[in-house]
């Protein structure tokens, strides 16, 4: 079951061309998608979805189960950054260790949307407010991070960053801002909107998804040589800790009772890291650690492993503890 | 025709905005800015291979007096420091000209 | 009722994204849309109105109200700028009088847009020549501003541009020339032409709206500090005008038995300021002007104004002149 | 009935914005679609086609007919760069006549899908198997070239690159990389994945086509220049060996019983030049020759004689020996 | 090696041909151009900030022998004079090469 | 402060990595990229206009130390012949900062 479940997924035309990006990084082809065309697919993204988000959640409310869900969102995007600096750190300094626990802490939105349209290919249904949850899952782990460099290293007192400085950063980047803004859009323009809007943010969706991954796999096939230097340690670290961290997302989604497509969203959102937001952050206020060990491992390796492998894994948990 | 400093620097591009308010305060108000440079940094004795491929990089150039080297590489210097990034410096003549736009 | 159309004008997504680009740079986000998207947008918007405009005017033909609606274009454009000169003159030198007063004598392709999706939405009809008359309406006031200069300032032999290039940039601009050009190839092909095309220029229009007017928000907000320099007197002009402006085109609308839709469109064309063509035509012939100011305020106040209070109040008029 | 084909050729929305983007750069506006869009605009209809093409040819199979399809496409391309280099030697030099004949022995993928779009504006059907034709009709001329210099020049021992280069260039070169490997992908994911990615690729193509034509148009236009430098005998050569070379795919089109459709997307691939590959390559490989004869003629002369004139003369030629 | 001169020049994009026709008179013939240079200019003592957001700048730079630069600041300095942007000129050492492509 | 050489290389992004493995194996390793510019050279006494629409050409700029410059002279030059190109090196001051990043 597990294997037809990744055979379904990997036949799919955003992995395939996944992989035909990492090919061409491999063959050394020259294909490559000029500069700012995959900003541009990005943006495309997080407005058509944070939009999507919004009229459903019109249309959902703010019910009991919304709440948990974002409560237990908000659980997970602390705890994981916590757990795993002490993983971390018996291999790695405290900045390193930090910033890439605020990494696997974060989430990375494109794996969401990757799951999102296997979801819709298997017609399993999933709630808007899964967005929401991705929204607010994305800058916890960053303000954890600051606070264990701050808690575990000598100049505690002299980082000299304002912290207003990382609260913009942390909950005003560009991501976050129009995820949240297409949402609360969403929310205003209710049903009315989404019919005005939908031809152009759904109709094209999954068609920019699959560039945008060939695009992702040329990133990602480049990002690979830095594995040499990242060491056995953080390799198995970013594919062992996606899988422990979905198990405990799942575990949590039971509890709460998701239905079993919002809990693969949540298993998804638990298990990835973010590889654009909170590197951009770091690099701001934990200058001291290396970016290619934090970029390199959540780019790399967990990123490819969490759509070719990890969706289908997940699920497959999901019929084992729901079915 | 007259000598002009030109202050050459490459950083990421997260760090423009405080680059460009360094430069302001230490009283260079005019630059130019160019975005999506690619390239490779080298400090020290080891190899680093930083290219962020979604963190580019930007070349600011600006010319200025001479004298305000000083407070530029005062300004300048703590950023690199903290974030990397080069900055160069070199002599360059000026060609002077007269705008006819009207300053306010 | 006014505020009840301005209300359902402002919940529409074009107009919400346009206060969320906005409020990305009031709250200091690092939101932007990168280098050529804008511009390609506007090559998209110009080249779907324009071929739209070439299709129904080949249906509609070449009547009596056509001309009459075009001739009463090129009335506003040539009188606009004329009337605007000289109450700019009170209080700025001759140069920037001659600047502005073309901006506003020259119109803005996007919120001519914004107005038409903005009555598709109410389900009113316009006609597709109301595009010929757009086109028509943005070189007039480059000439006219030059003139102004010429007939007002010393050296009125002296300004060393060639009229032939100044016709160039007046008529041959990118927006002017792919307006007319699209619009053109909408009347040769027709129907068939439509058919196979509408699929690109037609579903995906209202997404690229709202999505250039994010970029727009972001622009106009950026603006939004020279207002300082700017003073009060360019300020309230920047809103008074227009709606005077607004006022005389629906009178004269009325008068030639213009349809509501239609209506709508051609105060929307009177009341909008350039912010592109003008302001580079400007640059290269009258350079002594302060592209601050012209471009500022028809960017930063009578753009936003039209789109969010203006295109409702114009509305208002028109029921209660129609009604 | 020729005529009549051109005339319903030329009004067509992508061959008239060809136009309008020639006429652009001939009254000097300033229009232009700014850089990486283009790009983005061909990987975009690369995708399209090859995936398109790997969905038929899972539909019709590997069949006898295909084999011979194929085979026709590899004897065209290797036949061609042989034959008009020694017509191209009566004039020019060893290296110039080598770069020109690889670059007419190769194929232009926006020939071929403009010739596509008006194959299916007339209703006429052709199979996916053709793009397998037009991937592997790239290459060959490359190879082709490169052993007529080394065999008719002295330096033949010493031209310092590797092989391995050159057969990476030809074969890995982005255009070909991502057209084989969007077809491999549409074969993988066959019906299933048509009905997910088709609203991109298939409703979108038409509108970018056309804009992309655009941009051909003022290329185009920029290049004619060019086309003093290059005398009459390689202006005449741009325009008669592609009638030439169509006439030869026809006739082994009939031989080996092509349908119509394929007939005519076959004769204009043995018409149709390279302007990006061959190009590359050649710079690459023959630094000897002249880029302004090889492009130019291509580009300026070459691409828009085809896709005006070229594609409705060689369907009427198919109509006197099909019909 | 030998020495040559640099000509950096940025300018609003529109007076772009201008300028380059104004360096081909002056029997420049070559040169580079990057567009999409955004930047902030100054004048005399006045702060006047016009990045205009969609007029961007080029930042144009040619080579040249010594001995042209006085025809290219002929050229160059009216332009300047009446629109605008920035004209530097410094020494580097040009290292030869002998292009194989035949020319024409 | 000190001085340090700048090598700016303008060519067809084609070569683009074949001149920077030049500098790699010259001993330079840092560089900045500049892709997208657009450019006319001139060869000789004749004027070749080559400017390729579809193939654009790379600005590269590498600062290294003066006795870098003689192998990177010999790395660059046989490419230069071959395929065309420009090279430049003037003389620059390096602003010197010492990065925090902990080298791995
Ligand atoms: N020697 C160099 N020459 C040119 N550019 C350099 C050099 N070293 C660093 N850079 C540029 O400056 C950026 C930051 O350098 P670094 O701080 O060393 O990582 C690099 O990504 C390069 O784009
Ligand atoms: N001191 C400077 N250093 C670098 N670039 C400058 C400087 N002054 C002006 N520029 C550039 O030249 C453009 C035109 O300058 P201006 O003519 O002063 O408005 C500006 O937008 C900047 O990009
Ligand atoms: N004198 C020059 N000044 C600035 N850039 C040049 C000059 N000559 C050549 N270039 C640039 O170098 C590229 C290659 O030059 P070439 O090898 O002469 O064709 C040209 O396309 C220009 O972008
Ligand atoms: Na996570
Ligand atoms: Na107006
Ligand atoms: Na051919």
């Amino acid at each position: 079951m597990d294997a037809s479940l990744i055979v379904s997924n990997i036949l799919n035309p955003p992995i395939l061309f996944f992989f035909l990006g990492m090919t061409a990084v491999l063959v050394k082809s020259d294909l490559e998608i000029p500069a700012p065309v995959p900003k541009l697919f990005s943006l495309y993204l997080l407005l058509s979805i944070g939009f999507k988000g919004g009229v459903e959640l019109v249309k959902s409310g703010v019910t009991q189960e919304v709440i948990l869900t974002i409560l237990a969102a908000m659980l997970m995007a602390c705890f994981v950054p916590l757990y795993t600096f002490f993983i971390l750190r018996l291999k790695l300094d405290t900045y390193d260790a930090a910033a890439i626990a605020a990494t696997y802490g974060s989430i990375s939105a494109v794996t969401f949307i990757t799951a999102s349209a296997f979801l819709s290919e298997l017609g399993m249904a999933f709630d808007g407010y899964m967005v929401a949850a991705l929204a607010l899952m994305e800058s916890p782990a960053i303000i954890v991070g600051l606070i264990l460099v701050n808690l575990f290293t000598a100049d505690q007192g002299d980082r000299d960053f304002s912290w207003s400085e990382v609260l913009k950063e942390a909950f005003l980047n560009s991501s976050v801002f129009l995820l949240v803004g297409s949402l609360l859009i969403g929310v205003l323009t209710g049903e009315h909107g989404w019919e005005v809007l939908s031809p152009f943010t759904q109709s094209m969706f999954y068609g920019v998804l699959t560039f945008f991954l060939l695009d992702m796999g040329l990133v990602a096939a480049r990002r690979l040589k830095d594995l040499q230097k990242t060491g056995a340690f953080l390799i198995s670290f970013a594919i062992l800790i996606p899988i422990l961290n979905a198990g405990i997302g799942l575990l949590l989604a039971k509890l709460i009772g998701m239905s079993q497509g919002n809990a693969l969203l949540f298993a998804v959102l638990s298990a990835s890291a973010s590889y654009i937001a909170v590197p951009a952050a770091m690099r701001l206020t934990v200058p001291e650690a290396n970016p290619s060990l934090y970029v390199s491992t959540a780019l790399a390796v967990t990123f490819p492993f969490n759509i070719i492998v990890g969706i289908p894994l997940y699920l497959y948990g999901i019929n084992l503890l729901w079915g | 025709m007259h000598l002009v400093k030109k202050i050459e620097i490459i950083a990421n591009s997260f760090e423009l905005s405080k680059i460009l308010d360094g430069l302001d305060h230490a009283g260079v108000h005019g630059h130019a800015v160019i975005r999506n440079v690619s390239g490779k940094g080298l400090r020290g004795d080891s190899t680093e291979d930083l290219d962020m491929t979604m963190l580019d990089n930007v070349y600011i150039i600006a010319f200025c007096m001479p004298e305000q080297i000083k407070p530029v590489i005062e300004h300048i210097r703590p950023l690199l420091n903290k974030f990397g990034g080069t900055c160069y410096i070199s002599d360059v003549m000026e060609i002077r000209s007269v705008k006819c736009i009207a300053s306010l």
